[in-house]
């Protein structure tokens, strides 16, 4: 995924080798994360595909079956992890995800604490925002989960900048070893309003904490515990809307007569000077899909207030 | 075992921890249910079964353990809500259940449409009805046996309104509820081009035309039971104090087959709604020519145009002269460019003026003790509204007032 | 605004008569009622228009000041009415009132409660509901409020459908003439729990209640106590997002060079079959507004159940 | 007076019934508040003084009384907080005073910006920042002194990116920000058709244009204190803990005389931007040839476009070649329809795959005993994200791997 050695950074060199994870893409909502293996075969409906025929070719390339079906290998990212990984529990999405990294103000070098660890969906970002230098340390009480987390980052080889640990923070705080030490905190937790003493410990001053909690109690109880020792306490909620295109067939009859839909007549002369865009434009419909999430939950922060 | 932790912040001090996702925690076999079933249990007691048998059970927090019931209720012990038809409640039933028959018309959105188009008793109000009925009824209810719901369309076929049915009206609401070619409510205000339409309008191909069209929105297959709140309430504790109606297989299979039938209309006006003595019925007869008259020198008081799929800008420009002057229109779509070049025809025409286009968002939240928040999933799309008010322009002044 | 007699309706006939309310329209976010007076004049910055030019035009008309400025003569409806009220209160607007009068199931004939009358913006179009042969009966606490708000029902001609009387709903409950007869009942107070049992007493069975209220533990409490003798006990939000349109100067430079902002090239042959489309729509640029309102309250809507 | 019955659902008895709105409430006028200042009386005296002298401050209930104290301080007694920078307090500091100078760009779409582009340390991210800076230097800070942010521009005079400036960086990070023409990043990629490019770029009319592009986006307004959060504490009560910047017309004012007079790069490409051994702090030097070569070699890891008012499609289709297989991109407009025709043409031309067009949606809340809810005012309008991942095509398999 990335790694505090630059030259392994996906590139036009960086060709697929034995060992690799790649994402296997069929279509925007049908992904798969697979460890590349000499030997192995990965099969979907459109036929077996040979792991050894992916070996040497760039990531990103189109790879097809015995039956001439095909998909691509992609080079693995946070975002991509997120849409392909079990969900042992709910996990949080790209836009929490992305609002909680730049919130938390984490960049390369930062000490982050998480709690729980769940699927490990908002992990991996925040391993790659405080990567090279900084350190993700996860809890979660969940032992098995905690178990199947860690054998994810090291398949996505982020073993160097997470710790996974299983301990119950609510009931029992942070290690000790923390205090004082710590750039920014993540709670995802039921109470998570028990946690926070200790988040308070551990973090530096003007260090800034996020609770995620999808029920707006957990929210006001919250809330009223940070006030005791955290300024700035703002609550957010982040959705994000998507649209869907399809080529547009809406015309109108002549003489006022009925309407008609039309097939759309493709004019298919795309230059790359773009002059064609007029036309296209006008055949392009673009409206919002109709189901999205709805909600997934609050996002609190705060920060320390220095003493 | 997907349970969400967080969604039990109580203080108890059970929690999932301890549970394993190995698929064996239930011992009653399928196999065991179906011999239950043939010796005529009860739903409600191969539940008590389900819920005896499985080894997790107890182990789960409270509201793990709520949820698994009633998920296994709604499987083994269903349950039906017997409902007095309303707007309402056949526009959230479509909407759930048949989305494209109503063009995904949710129910804020018809709500704006009534509002903004200011309809009320005595009100003549125009509508290009292209979601199978729907507004024409919420119309007709608004209008409570009072004014007129005129449902236009362009070439021969109507476009149909079998959902009407749904709302169960008195004869008198449905005497109210007529239906016109746009041919024919022009043909009245402009007495002198009437032959020339009459031709436009007989050619095959616009008749085949439209017969595609109608077929697109409201599709032959017969539809199923709405069990719009399934689980709510028993059908054996029917409360009797309302007359009900069943949205069933029954009441709504009757009208799909008509939806393709409707013959075209005839030339002849002679089929006129009268006022309320009207013997059948059934809603949706052709307009009288004394109705179209009355139109003609009154103008309707508003239009509400719900064409989801169709490029509805330059019909609203031909509508909009059917209106009184200061009457308020409301426009529904998918698509927002076609109400935006419309919204920018009717300011450079000067029709129109207050014009507005606006989304309606919705969100329905859970409210339960430490459990609130908005629902999970939400319908994210409402269509696009573009509303005015029509004026009466110089050009209007000309030709209307004398 | 509409009356019992249908030949009051609005139509090309219905011209604009002295002692008329008309709406005189300016911009969409400029409008005024003014009651029309033989020999008064209204005065904005486009000039002096004097009342007795308007008497005689038709609603909708264009009228022109002394300078030769112009605004628009409207007819008065509930919804521009909301829009040119004072606001005495924080008032409903377009999307709640339409959302609360279809989900009250409020038709020709019904009788529904009202409390507060706040600035009467809801009202009107509950009267527009319930005409011609229905009552809504609004109470407010504020005894000026009240007066004021039946003024301006007087000014609208809606007397014959709204009464309105001073009364504290939250401490006395409704009045008990309207015990088991009442359709809808609409409650907009800071503590409508108080007012829930009222309520209860005065609707009909299986009548329908909404609570409007801004903060969601009210919304909490009301649903708390509502679940002792309603059911269908539902809780909504909407809103209105508004977009705006301009006439699109988006182009791109030839040669890959820079991208130019061209002027709107305007094709103005605007045929009535609609046959110019195509180019105006590529021209139209639309965007959501910036501003919106982001809240006004939770309508919590519940049957009575029936016993 | 208008305070809304509803916002106080406490239980005490007070409420504003008897209040009537008749502007008599306050005895002290405004000469006596000018007369208290001239003699040296502080903020918190005049607003203690206005309370003893409203005559409905008793009866008021205490929420109303605490909105009265809020609104009196903020107008006699304001306050400063200051706060170190770091991308969302100049992102919400620009967005909520001039948010034309960063295109509208709101910190929620930049944050997604960000995460689609897989922006981490040792990346090399092409960006086209026309939101003066916000987004080059949003990128620089997740780059923490590794790999590079690349800001290009169309035509020979660089987008501005003196917000760059706002984010205090170190020389380290700064001598990771780079700039470079597009022309100069395909030159090197296209070694045969330079010539061409230098001639057609050199007229005087290209000059011209993006000069007026950069002065509609960047106004040379000077900016006034970015006081976001102005009441909440003392600028005397300062927390000395840590190193604090404050935005005001000092700082701000320094960059914004240079909006307009970036010299058009040389042709000369010896201005390089070595690792971390150079002198000058300023962010933005010229592109070095190796950098540009070892690109051209590698590649760029992804690609953020923040052009919100430009046609960005075709430009996309330009700058997608200089990304390495498999690289994310991102691009954010204020049009949809523009994005869509974008996205149309990618999936046609298979370019790219996983092509999403996003939205992004934001609400804050007040949570406060007995007062929870969203703010009443919103910012309705996050403008619209494509995102995708450019593949490694037939076409491009072959003009590329050899």
């Amino acid at each position: 995924m990335f790694s505090s050695d630059p030259s392994k950074r996906n590139s036009f060199q960086r060709c697929i080798c034995d060992g690799d994870l790649v994402i296997v893409y069929e279509r925007h909502d049908n992904m798969k994360a697979i460890k590349v293996k000499m030997g192995s075969d990965f099969q979907n409906r459109y036929g077996v595909f040979k792991h050894s025929d992916w070996i040497g070719k760039p990531f990103g390339s189109k790879v097809f079956s015995n039956k001439g079906g095909f998909v691509h290998l992609l080079f693995p990212t946070p975002e991509l992890w997120t849409l392909v990984l079990s969900h042992r529990t709910q996990i949080l999405y790209l836009a929490d995800i992305s609002f909680v990294i730049s919130y938390l103000e984490i960049v390369p070098g930062c000490v982050v604490l998480e709690s729980g660890t769940g699927s490990g969906s908002l992990t991996t970002s925040l391993a790659r925002a405080v990567a090279p230098s900084g350190h993700v340390y996860t809890f979660d009480f969940h032992e098995q989960r905690a178990a199947l987390a860690r054998e994810d980052f090291i398949m996505n080889g982020l073993e160097s900048f997470i710790t996974v640990s299983v301990r119950d923070i609510q009931g029992e705080g942070f290690p000790d070893e923390f205090c004082g030490v710590v750039d920014s905190v993540f709670l995802d937790l039921p109470q998570p309003w028990l946690a926070l003493p200790s988040a308070a410990r551990m973090l530096k001053q003007d260090g800034v904490l996020c609770s995620f909690s999808p029920c707006i109690e957990q929210v006001q109880r919250s809330c009223e515990t940070l006030r005791n020792n955290f300024t700035d306490v703002r609550t957010f909620e982040v959705l994000l809307r998507m649209y869907e295109i399809r080529e547009g067939r809406m015309e109108v009859g002549r003489n006022g007569g009925p309407m008609l839909l039309k097939p759309h007549k493709k004019r298919q002369h795309l230059s790359s000077e773009g002059e064609c865009e007029d036309e296209e434009r006008t055949t392009i419909m673009v409206k919002p899909c109709n189901e999205a999430r709805g909600h997934t939950g609050y996002l609190t922060f705060a920060r320390l207030a220095c003493t | 075992m997907q349970d969400k932790d967080y969604l039990h912040p109580s203080s108890e001090m059970k929690d999932n921890r301890s549970l394993f996702d190995n698929n064996t925690a239930q011992s009653l076999s399928s196999e065991d249910i179906d011999a239950m079933k043939r010796e005529g249990a009860t739903g409600d007691e191969i539940v008590e079964a389900l819920i005896a048998n499985s080894s997790t059970f107890e182990k789960k927090t409270t509201l793990s353990q709520e949820k698994y019931k009633v998920k296994k209720q709604k499987k083994y012990a269903p349950k039906v809500l017997l409902r007095r038809p309303c707007s309402r409640s056949i526009c959230e039933a479509y909407f759930k259940k048949y989305p494209t028959r109503i063009g995904s018309l949710r129910f804020d959105a018809l709500c704006l449409l009534l509002s903004m188009a200011n309809v009320g008793a005595y009100s003549d109000v125009l509508v290009l009805d292209m979601v199978g009925g729907l507004l024409t009824g919420a119309v007709a209810e608004r209008l409570g046996g009072t004014g007129y719901v005129c449902s236009t369309h362009f070439g021969t076929s109507r476009n149909p309104i079998d959902i009407v049915r749904m709302f169960n009206f008195s004869s008198e609401v449905n005497s109210r509820i007529v239906q016109a070619t746009f041919t024919d409510l022009c043909i009245i205000r402009e007495n002198d081009c009437s032959s020339f339409h009459q031709d436009v309008l007989k050619t095959e191909g616009d008749i085949k035309n439209t017969k595609i069209l109608a077929e697109s929105i409201v599709p032959k297959s017969s539809m199923h039971v709405l069990d719009e709140s399934i689980q709510e309430t028993n059908v054996s504790s029917d409360r009797s104090c309302i007359s009900h109606e069943i949205f069933n297989a029954e009441t709504i299979g009757q009208s799909s087959p008509q939806t393709d039938s409707n013959p075209p209309i005839e030339d002849d006006e002679g089929m006129s709604v009268s006022s309320t003595t009207e013997k059948s019925k059934s809603p949706g007869r052709q307009a009288s020519s004394e109705l179209v008259n009355s139109w003609k020198e009154r103008g309707f008081s508003s239009l509400i145009v719900a064409a989801p799929e169709i490029e509805v800008g330059s019909l609203v420009q031909k509508l909009l002269p059917l209106l009184s002057y200061s009457a308020p229109f409301a426009i529904y779509n998918h698509c927002l460019q076609p109400l935006a070049a419309c919204m920018h025809r009717l300011q450079a025409s000067k029709m129109a003026i207050s014009l507005q286009i606006s989304e309606p968002w919705l969100r329905e939240y859970q409210v339960l003790p430490s459990r609130t928040h908005p629902h999970m999933q939400m319908s994210a799309f409402g269509g696009y509204i573009l509303s005015g008010i029509r004026i009466c322009s110089d050009a209007c002044n000309g030709s209307q007032e004398n």
